[in-house]
């Protein structure tokens, strides 16, 4: 398979008056084309972080450093001009909280159209017509584009976020916490509207679906990465990492799901700004040693493409 | 992030130090002017600044600075008067109205609205022009609308606050409105207020002495800034310096006030959690 | 949206029925007898038993507060304000005359204010910590502390008597626009200026500037299209609301320019204890305060569509 | 225990107040004690007004609230301050339910204060216990809100519902706004304290997987009405309500190997009141006597 995105000792940190916020550090993360691979991770890990540095519109007080290869361009390397000629057009953003995402004061029309309007050099009227179709492509009603983001409902948001992103037809996709704050049924529909996204796309879209809910990246993704406090701590296929998690973080993460059995892990997670030395799981796992509390542990292999990082794995 | 913060609290420290300043000169006015103030001088009348009256001598030949001294303590005494009768009706209403909701909120609110409507200083206008100047008259001009923006403003905090969990869990426990309003929601407003007397009082002085400048506020031979620059209007093209000063001890104390009260927005804002505590 | 505009103006009438009802209450508040001074003022001498009972009966002072605010709004109903004191020229007229030079002053001096403060409260925005910023903030707030009718002193000073290039006072030609407009807009920029920064700053931190960051937009859009339209809505509100500070800031800069509008009129029939006009004035100036606050509302909801499509909610 | 007896409760807006919207409508159900009873629904469904309800935070429109048998809408103000120690409530957002100027010691000991109860190390070793009973120390006791997190704020939420030792608790979606590993925490020391003090509770939720964790019984709400009551167990394993169906079949769970029914058909349904089933406009199994008729619970 051929890689979309390879992302390559990346790491982001923020001043604040506390100290340093190290949201992420030293990120690899090789995304291949047709796969959804899932970043798995709760508040406070940094999940986030990476999706909007993909992009780069992280707040200008963010310091990056690393590589993210995106064919053969360092987006990391590029100027706001080229950027420019990405975003939206080759990678888009879907975002989380679509009722703060969308302009207000824009038409949802509007808001589809001036993409395709910059991207492709469409008039006003052709890309609105664009726009149209592009929201009955996501299931809605084509005479939607005439209405005001406050005129929608909570899941209908979410799908204009998806047509917005998906009006230039883009090859990769980032997706941040899609489903959080929705019903069980519309997360069902946007899960689904997602899935065909990517599935439609004959082997080329792909997509980084970054999410706390590992039942939707158990229905969505096909590998997933594992974050904690900064880290990526495992990763592999999903089906695996589901069968045989082998970080104690992983584990304790599937098992902690109330389908799963509720078993908690003990303890609470590390603040970004004061982040213990060594393994960042060490003051809550049960398998620690001595040497876990002094280095960080690197990526083990354990069989084909599932790796961890831990001592004991 | 410190680089940011430290030139909005030299800001705050300069507007603290001004105000500490003109609060001292006020209040030992008598030591700090040179002369009496309604002392009447004809032959040394307009003396330009410099020599033995530093900021020159007025129409009568009174010494300026120490009339500029004097009107210190007069400016500021009235403005913190004004603001202080307002903000006690003000919130008490506004928290009355906003906590309390029903008829009652609908009819104040309604009655704010109208009041509201009404440019203040064309009312203080109206009601002077009708009543004739004179110092209660000034005050009650400045109170019958400068209430209605407190309540206002405290209603709709206060409205807000009342939505928040940590109220309704109070309520919940056990807590009745009186302690309710007493411990959670007047300490919870109070840094907004503070905030909002402190712009307030600058904006207070501005219209004590617009109104004094036209000659229906404080009455002229009374030593206060708006007065004098209305006795010394008719000397502007001959000598200008007559009010020049009380002009700029205006806009030091409004600018002490603007500062402070603007360095203080930034420092209480409820998103700066952290700051509060300090 | 209708009901917005029925509710509002439900109050502009109250507000107006208020402002008469108040001019008349301070009327009857009056100190002494508004018929002694009156006569006293326009003759300058102490009037007859005669005269004053002839006044009070032109006046209609003689029938009950209740009865005379009645036939007042009889007469307003078919738009009679009543008749100047001082000038004998009915007040309508009076105002007539006046409100010409007056709405050219407020008007041309918001234009002013709106176009040095927009452009420089977006700058500081879009640039926050940076030098800019800072000096707008700092100056801004210093011209805040400036009283309007001093600093129309001051540029009165300095350009008329030192410079010699403006004409200090009178009305006419375009020259004599500018000292007055300058001393309006210069504390009115400096608030919108701040203002806007403010709202600016708000809103591009919303999710939806990223948003469309992320979609590829060049900056200039992103600041124009997308945030400057919101930030505008609150500015907008705080100008209807500053409109009364405008007015008030005319009345005195009209003093202190002996400009021919409705302010000095007004301050002049304060002086001369006027009292139809003061009246009639005061009711005519709410009455435009109330309509300029609706036509806010109706810019708010052109400029809102989340209040445009507001079915009525609470 | 607690019995809600045809609660209902309409919010009225517009102008002259001429639309009605009926929040929660003939709501009735009855809490045994060390029962848990999980209201369950999705966003806007009137659970939480419900809850308020129960809570005696909200008058209902018509149907009332019975606490052993008493109606607590008839209590004097002695009686309502009594009954708020026997009830307590848990709001969804633990950041904003504690007072943010105030430490967490001051936030803590409040109820006891409120009450007279608070005699200086008699309060404080009842505290101490039960902040070591939810697993955090003293330490946790000067700082503030803001510098905890959400699922440390969430234990301290609970250790001051426990403090006047309540039989009954109405948690409205205590979890919600959690990580699932914090999730898996709180809910543990929920159902520990639960039994330890024989509370019983009203448990309100959107989540299903929680939902059958936690709940003894379960009652499903749907536009302000309840379509379904019953065991839990009966209601995963055999749901009768085409809702509840339409409900658990598209809940997603966390397996790959299991066949997800993704589906990305979005139905458009209107917001007015209207006659009849409220669930008619999604129903596969709609008929005409749907469209007239607004069905009752049976057994």
């Amino acid at each position: 398979m051929e890689s979309v995105l390879k992302i390559k000792d990346l790491s982001v940190n923020f001043n604040s008056k506390d100290g340093i916020v190290k949201a992420a550090n030293n990120l690899n993360l090789t995304i291949y084309s047709g796969e959804i691979l899932g970043l798995i991770g709760e508040t406070g890990s940094g999940k986030t972080v990476l999706g909007q540095a993909i992009i780069k519109i992280l707040p200008q007080t963010a310091r990056v450093t690393g590589e993210i290869w995106y064919g053969n361009r360092n987006i990391l390397a590029l100027g706001e001009e080229e950027m420019n000629k990405i975003r939206g057009k080759e990678i888009a953003l879907i975002f989380q909280n679509p009722s703060s995402s969308l302009n207000p004061s824009l038409k949802i029309g509007e808001q589809i159209a001036e993409t395709v309007q910059k991207h492709q050099g469409l008039n006003k009227k052709e890309a609105w017509e664009k726009a149209e179709a592009i929201l009955s492509q996501v299931g809605m009603p084509p005479r939607f584009a005439h209405y005001y983001p406050h005129q929608y409902s909570g899941g209908m948001r979410q799908r204009a976020m998806v047509a917005i992103c998906l009006a230039c037809q883009p090859l990769f996709y980032i997706a941040d916490e899609p489903t959080r704050g929705l019903d069980v049924t519309v997360q069902n529909q946007i899960a689904g509207l997602l899935n065909s996204i990517i599935k439609n796309g004959k082997g080329q879209r792909s997509m980084l679906l970054i999410t706390h809910d590992i039942s939707v990246a158990a229905a969505l993704t096909d590998s997933m990465a594992i974050m904690y406090a900064g880290e990526i701590v495992e990763y592999g296929p999903t089906r695996e990492v589901f069968k045989n998690p082998l970080h104690p973080y992983s584990k304790g993460l599937l098992n902690s799901h109330p389908a799963k059995g509720l078993k908690p892990i003990k303890g609470f997670s590390p603040s970004l700004i004061n982040l213990p030395e060594g393994c960042k799981f060490f003051s809550r796992c049960s398998r620690a040693e001595k040497d876990c509390q002094k280095e960080v542990p690197m990526f083990g292999r354990k069989g084909g493409k599932h790796i961890v990082r831990c001592f004991y794995a | 992030m410190s680089k940011k913060i430290f030139p909005k609290n030299r800001l705050l420290i300069f507007g603290l130090f001004l105000l500490t300043l003109l609060i001292m000169v006020s209040l030992l006015a008598s030591y700090v002017a040179p002369f009496d103030p309604n002392y009447v001088e004809v032959e040394n009348r307009l003396n330009r600044p410099g020599g033995k009256n530093i900021l020159g001598t007025d129409g009568y030949g009174r010494d300026i600075f120490s009339r500029i001294v004097f009107g210190a303590r007069f400016s500021l005494s009235l403005a913190v008067l004004v603001v202080l009768i307002n903000l006690c009706i003000g919130v008490f209403i506004g928290t009355a109205s906003g906590f309390f909701g029903g008829a009652v909120d609908e009819l104040t609110m309604r009655l704010v609205d109208i009041l509201l409507a009404f440019p203040n200083i064309i009312f203080a206008l109206l009601v002077i022009g009708i009543l004739g100047p004179s110092i209660p008259n000034l005050v009650f001009a400045l109170v019958a609308l400068g209430w209605t923006n407190y309540a206002r403003i405290t209603r709709g905090l206060v409205l807000s606050l009342k939505e928040q969990d940590f109220i309704i869990s109070i309520k919940a426990i056990g807590g009745g409105d009186f302690y309710i309003i007493t411990r959670h929601v007047i300490p919870s407003i109070i840094p907004f207020l503070v905030v909002l007397a402190t712009l307030n009082m600058g904006h207070m002085i501005m219209s004590i002495a617009a109104l004094s400048f036209l000659g229906l506020g404080v009455q002229i031979p009374t030593p206060e800034w708006g007065s004098m620059l209305s006795e010394g209007k008719q000397f502007i093209f001959t000598h200008p310096h007559v009010i020049i000063s009380p002009g700029l001890a205006i806009i030091i104390a409004v600018f002490a006030f603007n500062l402070l009260g603007d360095g203080l927005r930034d420092v209480l804002d409820p998103r700066t959690k952290e700051i509060i505590k300090t | 949206m209708g009901k917005i505009i029925i509710q509002r103006l439900v109050i502009s009438i109250l507000v107006m029925l208020a402002a008469s009802f108040l001019s008349y209450f301070f009327l009857y508040m009056a100190p002494g007898d508004p018929a002694v001074s009156i006569i006293k003022s326009q003759t300058g001498r102490e009037p007859t038993q005669a005269e004053i009972e002839i006044f009070r009966e032109n006046r209609n002072l003689n029938i009950p507060l209740l009865d005379n605010i009645t036939i007042w709004f009889g007469m307003l109903s078919k738009g009679d304000l009543g008749i100047s004191v001082r000038t004998g020229e009915p007040v309508l007229h009076e105002f007539k005359d006046r409100f010409g030079a007056t709405f050219l002053l407020a008007v041309i001096s918001l234009v002013l204010a709106v176009l040095i403060a927009f452009p420089l409260g977006v700058l500081a925005a879009t640039r926050p910590g940076s030098v800019v910023d800072h000096v707008t903030r700092v100056i801004g707030l210093g011209i805040l502390s400036i009283p309007e009718f001093w600093l129309g002193l001051m540029l009165m000073v300095l350009f008329s008597l030192t410079l010699k290039w403006l004409p200090s006072f009178g009305y006419g030609t375009i020259y004599h626009f500018i000292l007055p407009t300058v001393t309006l807009s210069t504390g009115m920029s400096a608030l919108l200026m701040r203002l806007m920064r403010a709202s600016m700053l708000e809103v591009l931190n919303l999710d939806y500037i990223k948003m469309a960051r992320s979609k590829g937009l060049n900056r200039p859009l992103i600041i124009w299209k997308h945030a400057f339209r919101n930030a505008l809505i609150p500015v907008i509100t705080i100008i209807g609301t500053q409109f009364g500070h405008l007015l008030a800031g005319t009345i005195i800069i009209e003093t202190v320019f002996s400009w021919p509008g409705i302010g000095k009129y007004l301050v002049d029939s304060i002086y001369a204890r006027d009292y139809p006009v003061i009246q009639g004035f005061v009711f005519i100036i709410a009455a435009m305060f109330v309509v300029i606050n609706l036509l806010v509302d109706l810019s708010y909801a052109y400029l809102d569509p989340r209040i445009r499509f507001e079915q009525g909610r609470n | 225990m607690l019995e809600a007896v045809n609660l209902s409760k309409s919010f009225y807006y517009g102008l002259f107040q001429r639309n009605k919207n009926d929040a929660v409508k003939n709501v009735s159900f009855k809490i045994k004690k060390g029962e848990t009873l999980c209201l369950l629904g999705e966003s806007g469904c009137g659970k939480t007004t419900a809850g308020m309800m129960i809570a005696g935070l909200i008058k209902p429109t018509s149907g009332m609230v019975l606490y052993r048998k008493e109606n607590i809408f008839k209590y004097r103000p002695k009686e309502l301050k009594k009954f708020r120690t026997r009830l307590q409530i848990i709001f969804q957002d633990p950041d904003t339910v504690l007072n943010p100027r105030w430490i967490i010691e001051k936030s803590l000991s409040e109820p006891l204060r409120i009450h007279g109860l608070a005699n200086g190390k008699e309060s404080r070793d009842r505290i101490m216990e039960l902040i070591e009973t939810v697993g955090l120390s003293h330490e946790h006791l000067n700082r503030y809100p803001f510098e905890l997190s959400g699922g440390q704020l969430q234990r301290i939420i609970l250790a001051r519902a426990l403090l006047l030792k309540p039989d009954f608790i109405v948690a409205d979606e205590p979890t919600s706004s959690l990580d699932v590993s914090v999730q898996a925490q709180i809910l543990t020391i929920f159902k520990e304290l639960q039994k330890k003090f024989q509370l019983s509770c009203l448990f309100i939720t959107h989540d299903l997987h929680v939902a059958r964790c936690i709940a003894d019984r379960i009652a499903v709400m749907y536009k302000g009405t309840m379509l379904e009551e019953g065991n839990a167990e009966d209601i995963f394993s055999n749901p009768v309500h085409p809702y509840t169906r339409g409900l658990l079949d598209s809940l997603i769970i966390p397996d790959p190997e299991a066949v997800h029914p993704l589906d990305s058909n979005i139905p458009i349904t209107s917001d007015r009141n209207y006659t009849g089933c409220k669930y008619k406009e999604l129903c596969d199994y709609r008929e005409q006597i749907c469209e007239e008729k607004e069905p009752v619970l049976k057994k």
